[in-house]
């Protein structure tokens, strides 16, 4: 056991700082390579600037640029500015300098949630080029504009300022400047990256949107100043609760030994859609004394409240409000605009939840135009507004489109058809930090399968009408195609004129066959 | 007694008629064809012939998938019925060309596009059955002739267009029969026996080597499946003259479907078996028995194909072939899988056939039927 | 002058000798045959036919690609030389069968499999045209029968076998061409000139009004693509008797290569040119040009496929295609994508073809070449 | 601007704790659903186990067990014990109720590296059904064995000891013995759980490994004792820095403003595979004054230094020391074993590195057998000797395998073949916290694509001998089928016996054909 001993003695037990972990694991994160990276600081930086704006009714202004700075290096620049509302001096350091530190983390739609996104770009920025994040901001109203360099300190996970400066904001402007000077594969990046704006704008069809590159400019003027409804902060929804929410929304009051809230009254104020009559209702279905104290409730109840919660099936939706759904009408008119269909049709399902988080579905059908026939149907994916471009094999809307069974909605495949889904949600279970895959929760992938169910019933409805009115089409071009023929034929053998016979045709196509096909059209409209 | 021109021109612009009073009345004008499938023939025990039996179909002009066919019967109709005012005898071919119109319409999509009014001459051939069902009124007495493929040669003299024609002064040649058989006057016939035979080139060896004057019967070749005028000389030959017939096709199904041609009519051409079908004909060969019987050398013999076991399967079902020899043939011939052809019987000899084989069969009757 | 049996017999025998004396020296053994492709056809340009050039390919027994056919060639010759010691006249059908095999196997994977010597004619009927080109000597010297589809009508006398076949007595029918016309004596020949018609079906119509009588001609049809002993009677009318030849076709790119058969000979049998080939046979129609020369209605016109025009482009590059006449006609058909069949022309009434379309072309001299 | 405003007054800055972001985002590690967190947790203890046994020289005694507890709630029970080495009573707590805590931060192979799985599973098991964490441990020679029951304080961060005990060691036991209660799905799973151990006994044949399940027993002998080489803690090497490496090592150097080593030191100390001679050579290549102290190098100097310490092609490769692959022998045996191949073919690749990571790849090929015929070949993925089941699709390995062409190497698709790749590395770079599919790192993509095609080249090999035996079988087979045509062809033509003719060709097909054949054979077996 000598050897051993000596292995062992050598055995360290350590503990890491976050911004150490995603430094050395940055693929998780989508920074696995100079290409990858620049595509993932671009899209991080133009995500906070949307949330920055329209989260708070300001119709977005973006202007996006990358420069290369040393091309053979591999050297560039990305540089993202926003009309947004800042960030106030004291906390630009850690937004920008510190894992997990953010103003997402709370109960409603966004795009960043993880407080990762930019520190990510920021921590591959200092690792490949040792140049510090270079930040312009102020906030609404505010009289100086505030600058700043700042780099991480990686063991520690702290932002090390490096400069700070101030000026006058004479002009009253507002809003966020972030420069990063990276290691990054532009010739690589690039169709990606204008695909990512392209989709961008689809889906934000209120956003200016400017992207400059090398050989790339892309303008985006916004086709309507209707910002959807701005999400508010939520409270988790019953249906999802697990024992840890429970201990920590128990937690939160403050005088819970002096002034302790019965099992009832927990309910109704901790949880979405819970009025006293939901709670009581509930309470006494799952055996539970409404009256109890919370502070008396051990592990075990705990565990039982936790499980008959999420069983309990007669709970109201969540409320939609901490969602920014895109909507029916708008998604259908980007959808339109970007395929050039021949038919689109939208889905916004009723708000849902998982795991105490709320989330609505979103699904567009795009059948013919220019969409090319595939073997498959094309899949356009969003989650929270933001486009999702990798990983599609994995996410659980390929999954969701390829157990379809078309052939039941009229299509055949190979087909011209494109699947648009979008998920809001205050929380999109993301399988990677990279946020490129859905994973399959049971529920959304219920409400996509539904969402896509619904909407491929008016496509097949629109493919039945078309289908009608083509027999109609096919019966009189049939018919007439042959009419001479055939009165040539009768005149003959009557030996009388072959007018009569072409007239009488005529009569009987009138009315036998487009009189009906107008009733058959009539019939499919009033549908 | 054949019907004379002008009841069989009136009895063919009766059909038409019909359809052109429903069309000027506003009706969906339609025809009524009796169904020429295997499912509406029926077997004439007594007669030992197929019969048409009484299906029939409507087919519609306002309806998208009979329209076409509507249109060719009536084109077709119009065809024959001029052909018949002009005392012309077109065969089918001719009426194939003659219907045969390219058609110039715009399609559902608004482009502009062409058909012809039949692709095929199996589609105007099929009309014109259509009409011979409908009208109870054979191609024939219609004035419609076809290519004539059998051959004839032997002590028979016939009589067309009042030239003699002696069958048995042809040399190496023969004399072709021709298209309407019924035209020719059959003079004097010779003979004991019609020998059919399926190949051209077993009938050219037999000719070349004077087989029918030595046996002193008629050859007769329809060069495989036969067409109507070879099947209705047989039939004369039997019926009026009383001659027995002898079938020689190969051993295989092939073969033996054409001796059950021969003998009781194809199903899609049954309404015509009472004046084409010979129930008396007898097979003489080559049985799938006779591999053994005569001692056919191995490599003659051709595997047969799994084509071959599914048509001898169908035959076993057909009712002429329900007698125990024919049944005890083809059950053989599905346990063996082995097929033999005419020529096979060269083995034993270039004249083992005509010296032996067909000498042999007729007189110790080891025909079957 | 013809060969004897016995020279024919030890020529055919040479070609077997020679392998089977490299194979018992331990040399693997080898045929050599001309090439018999288009790449290795030539156009002897002075007498307007084709030949064959000199490339030829080495069939070795002991390589994969070549093995079979090898094997099939000298199967077949020794079948030919059996037949000419027994002086017997096999069809080249004949040959078939007599030669066609099942070989019983093990396969690579040790299975047990069959294989037959050949799978069809095709494959029998090219080595008999190999075995012609490797020694000289075509299939009818070697006594070989084939199919003959060819009639005949008119005032001819021929002798066959001591019979006498006076070929304007026969009614309806016609004298079929026997499969080789060379062993025919041909007695007596009384007319101005041979009519070639490319379809049966005008052919009998013509023979029905007795054109041949009328017009003093002699009627010949080879049901579309006409075989060697069609051809070998065309050429001898041509050659002994010096008829002119008149051919007459559809007006499509098909019709026009069987014209073009009969005068120069097909590209696949260029080594038989010299005694199959008309060189100055006579095309009458119908031309495209005909169309508009003959006012034909427009649904009588029958759009052509791209398979036509594909194959009048080839014809073009035909040497014996390129006279103005000929360049002009397939230029224009090229252009308008139009073709007619010769039925076509009854648009004008029945009798339009033999009483005016024919005459006119063979009068004003419209025919081209 | 009341409003915003209002809004902008309600937005907060807070910080996170890793065990709460882990919390949240779950999915992220694998935990997305009952199914796939049973199967993760089933994992995630086999290879702590492993880990705990082979890197130290013990032979893998490992049990394997779940117990459905409460099938209706979905409710299970999974334990793992294993021979290992055990955790020391003082650092147990922080190794199971400690997110980014653990002993396996070093620079070497191991299965686990995130110090993330086993918590993952605890902090499920906690919010699913409430129950702690159970250990039983004890180290090698140790006088106790120590249980524990752990919870997590999610928001701290910081285990919580529900309990904690000690007996006597009577039989010098030592290992870990570890049970979980969560909240599972057994039917969904089990298929995949039963693969992962197969596939683990593939990679492992040195390990005894006995699987006991409802329905399933798995039990895995060993087949070897030979167990790989241990791997050793290495040094990074220098074709993989970055500046915040630099930086990193160079905050290394206790006393740096006291005893500054040269530049030429600190790259013989520092880097893996990197004596005096190599660095002086770099350094002049690279235009640096080996002898200027590192206390000295600016940002620019790092970031320069940095540069060009990735450009230079004369590095050594790194040692494979911290390193631990299967080896080509082993990895045959298993792959022969598992797949029942026709053919098996291993490559073991020389070390190379990335991001400064030392890397091994292995790859098998095996072709024909029971291996069923694909349009793409089968993908058997490993990395550090675990199985990768999921994901497949995202993986860098299926990208190299489809970008293959197969034609080149004599593979006509749909083809009976498959593809095993196994990456070893100090740090394997997946793509997701659920190691689940690698990432598309340039440098392991080549090596991959390298030993694939080193592989293939092999097959090829093989697949012409038998191509070439075919040549020979298939001129033997048509040359003597048709020589009885032959022969009396020639028999007739002649008017000779016709078993001269046989016998003439039976030499033939002896000289000319086996005896060639019988050369080709040599000489394909000959190379």
């Amino acid at each position: 056991m000598t050897i051993l001993d000596e292995i062992l003695a050598l055995e360290e037990y350590k503990g890491l700082s976050p911004a150490e972990f995603f430094y050395r694991n940055r693929e998780i994160a989508g920074f696995s390579n100079p290409t990858r990276a620049l595509y993932q600081t671009v899209r991080e930086l133009v995500e906070n600037s949307l949330d920055a704006t329209e989260m708070f009714g300001i119709l977005p202004d973006i202007y996006v640029e990358v420069e290369e700075i040393n091309p053979k290096e591999n050297v560039v620049s990305v540089r993202v500015r926003d009309n947004g509302i800042g960030v106030p001096p004291e906390e630009a350091p850690n937004v920008f300098g510190r894992v997990f530190y953010g103003s997402k983390y709370k109960l409603r739609q966004s795009r960043g949630i993880f407080g990762l996104g930019v520190k990510m770009a920021v921590l591959y920025a200092q690792m490949t080029t040792g140049k510090p994040c270079e930040i312009r901001t102020a906030t609404p109203k505010s009289d100086y504009i505030y600058s700043f360099k700042i780099l991480i300190d990686i063991s520690k996970n702290k932002p090390i300022i490096v400069s700070k400066r101030k000026e006058k904001n004479t002009k009253r402007w507002h809003g966020t400047d972030v420069r990063l000077i990276l290691e990054g594969n532009w010739s690589g990046s690039k169709n990606r990256i204008a695909e990512y704006i392209k989709r961008t704008a689809m889906i934000a069809p209120y956003a200016n949107i400017t992207f400059r590159g090398p050989g790339v400019e892309l303008i985006f003027k916004r086709v309507t100043k209707k910002l959807p409804e701005p999400p508010e902060t939520g409270k988790p929804h019953p249906k999802g609760v697990d024992i840890e929410l429970l201990k920590q929304l128990i937690s939160g009051f403050k005088n819970l030994k002096e002034d302790p809230p019965t099992l009832q009254e927990f309910l109704v104020t901790c949880f979405d859609s819970v009025g006293t009559i939901t709670a009581r209702r509930f309470l006494e279905w799952a055996g539970f004394d409404p009256n109890v104290r919370i502070d008396k409730l051990r592990i075990r109840d705990l565990e039982k409240l936790a499980r008959r919660m999420k069983e309990y099936n007669e709970w109201r939706r969540p409320r939609a409000t901490p969602l920014s759904p895109l909507g029916e009408d708008l998604l259908m008119k980007g959808v339109k605009e970007i395929l050039k269909a021949e038919f689109v049709t939208a889905v916004t399902r009723k708000p849902a939840s998982y795991g105490g988080h709320p989330f609505i579905v979103e699904v567009a059908l795009a059948w013919g135009g220019e969409i090319k026939p595939m073997e498959r149907p094309l899949l356009l994916r969003f989650a929270n507004k933001i486009p999702l471009l990798y990983d599609e094999g994995a996410d659980v809307s390929r999954k969701v489109v390829d157990n379809i069974d078309w052939n039941q909605y009229k299509v055949k495949m190979p087909a011209p058809l494109a699947v648009v889904t979008h998920i809001c949600s205050t929380k999109v279970p993301f399988k990677g930090v990279g946020k490129e895959a859905i994973a399959d929760v049971p529920e959304i992938e219920k409400e996509i399968e539904n969402a896509i169910k619904e909407a491929a019933r008016r496509l097949r409805r629109y493919l039945s009408k078309k289908e009608k009115e083509m027999e109609v089409k096919v019966k009189y071009v049939t018919i007439t195609k042959y009419a001479d023929e055939v009165a040539r034929a009768l005149a003959i053998i009557t030996k009388r004129d072959k007018e009569i016979y072409l007239k009488a045709i005529e009569r009987l196509v009138e009315t036998r066959i487009l009189k009906r096909g107008a009733r058959i059209k009539a019939r499919v409209r009033r549908r | 007694m054949p019907l004379s021109d002008e009841e069989i021109i009136a009895r063919l612009e009766e059909l038409g008629k019909r359809v052109a009073e429903q069309l000027l009345k506003g009706i969906p004008p339609y025809l009524e064809i009796p169904v020429r499938t295997l499912k509406n023939t029926i077997w004439d025990e007594k007669n030992k012939i197929l019969r048409l039996g009484p299906a029939k179909a409507r087919r519609e002009y306002l309806d998208v998938k009979s329209a076409k066919k509507f249109m060719q019967t009536l084109l077709m109709l119009s065809l024959i019925i001029m052909a018949r005012r002009e005392k012309d005898y077109p065969t089918i071919r001719d009426l194939y060309y003659m219907g045969k119109h390219t058609i110039t319409y715009i399609d559902v999509y608004g482009r502009k596009r062409q058909e012809e009014t039949w692709d095929d001459q199996r589609e105007s051939n099929s009309v014109i059955e259509d009409i011979e069902v409908a009208t109870g009124i054979l191609r024939e007495e219609m004035g419609i002739m076809h290519d004539a493929k059998g051959k004839i040669v032997g002590n028979i003299v016939v009589r067309s267009k009042g030239y003699l024609i002696d069958c048995s002064k042809m040399g190496s040649g023969a004399y072709a029969i021709p298209p309407n058989p019924d035209r020719l006057e059959i003079v004097k016939v010779e003979a004991d026996y019609v020998l059919v035979i399926e190949k051209d080139a077993i009938f050219e060896r037999l000719n070349e080597e004077e087989f029918w004057k030595r046996e002193n019967c008629l050859l007769v070749t329809g060069k495989g499946q036969p067409d109507r005028s070879t099947r209705r000389m047989v039939r004369r030959l039997w019926e009026e003259f009383g001659l027995p017939v002898y079938v020689l096709t190969d051993a295989d199904p092939y073969g033996w479907y054409i001796y059950s041609v021969y003998r009781s009519g194809s199903i899609s051409l049954s309404y015509e078996s009472e004046k084409l079908a010979c129930p008396e004909a007898r097979f003489i060969g080559v049985t799938t028995s006779d591999i053994k019987r005569y001692n056919i050398p191995r490599n003659y013999i051709i595997a047969a194909t799994d084509r071959d076991l599914k048509r001898a399967t169908e035959l076993m079902k057909y009712p002429w072939f329900k007698s125990d020899a024919w049944q005890y043939e083809l059950k053989l011939f599905l346990k063996k899988k082995e097929k033999i052809e005419i020529e096979a019987l060269s083995g034993h000899g270039f004249k083992f056939l005509s010296y032996t084989y067909i000498p042999e069969k007729i007189e110790k009757k080891l025909w079957i039927i």
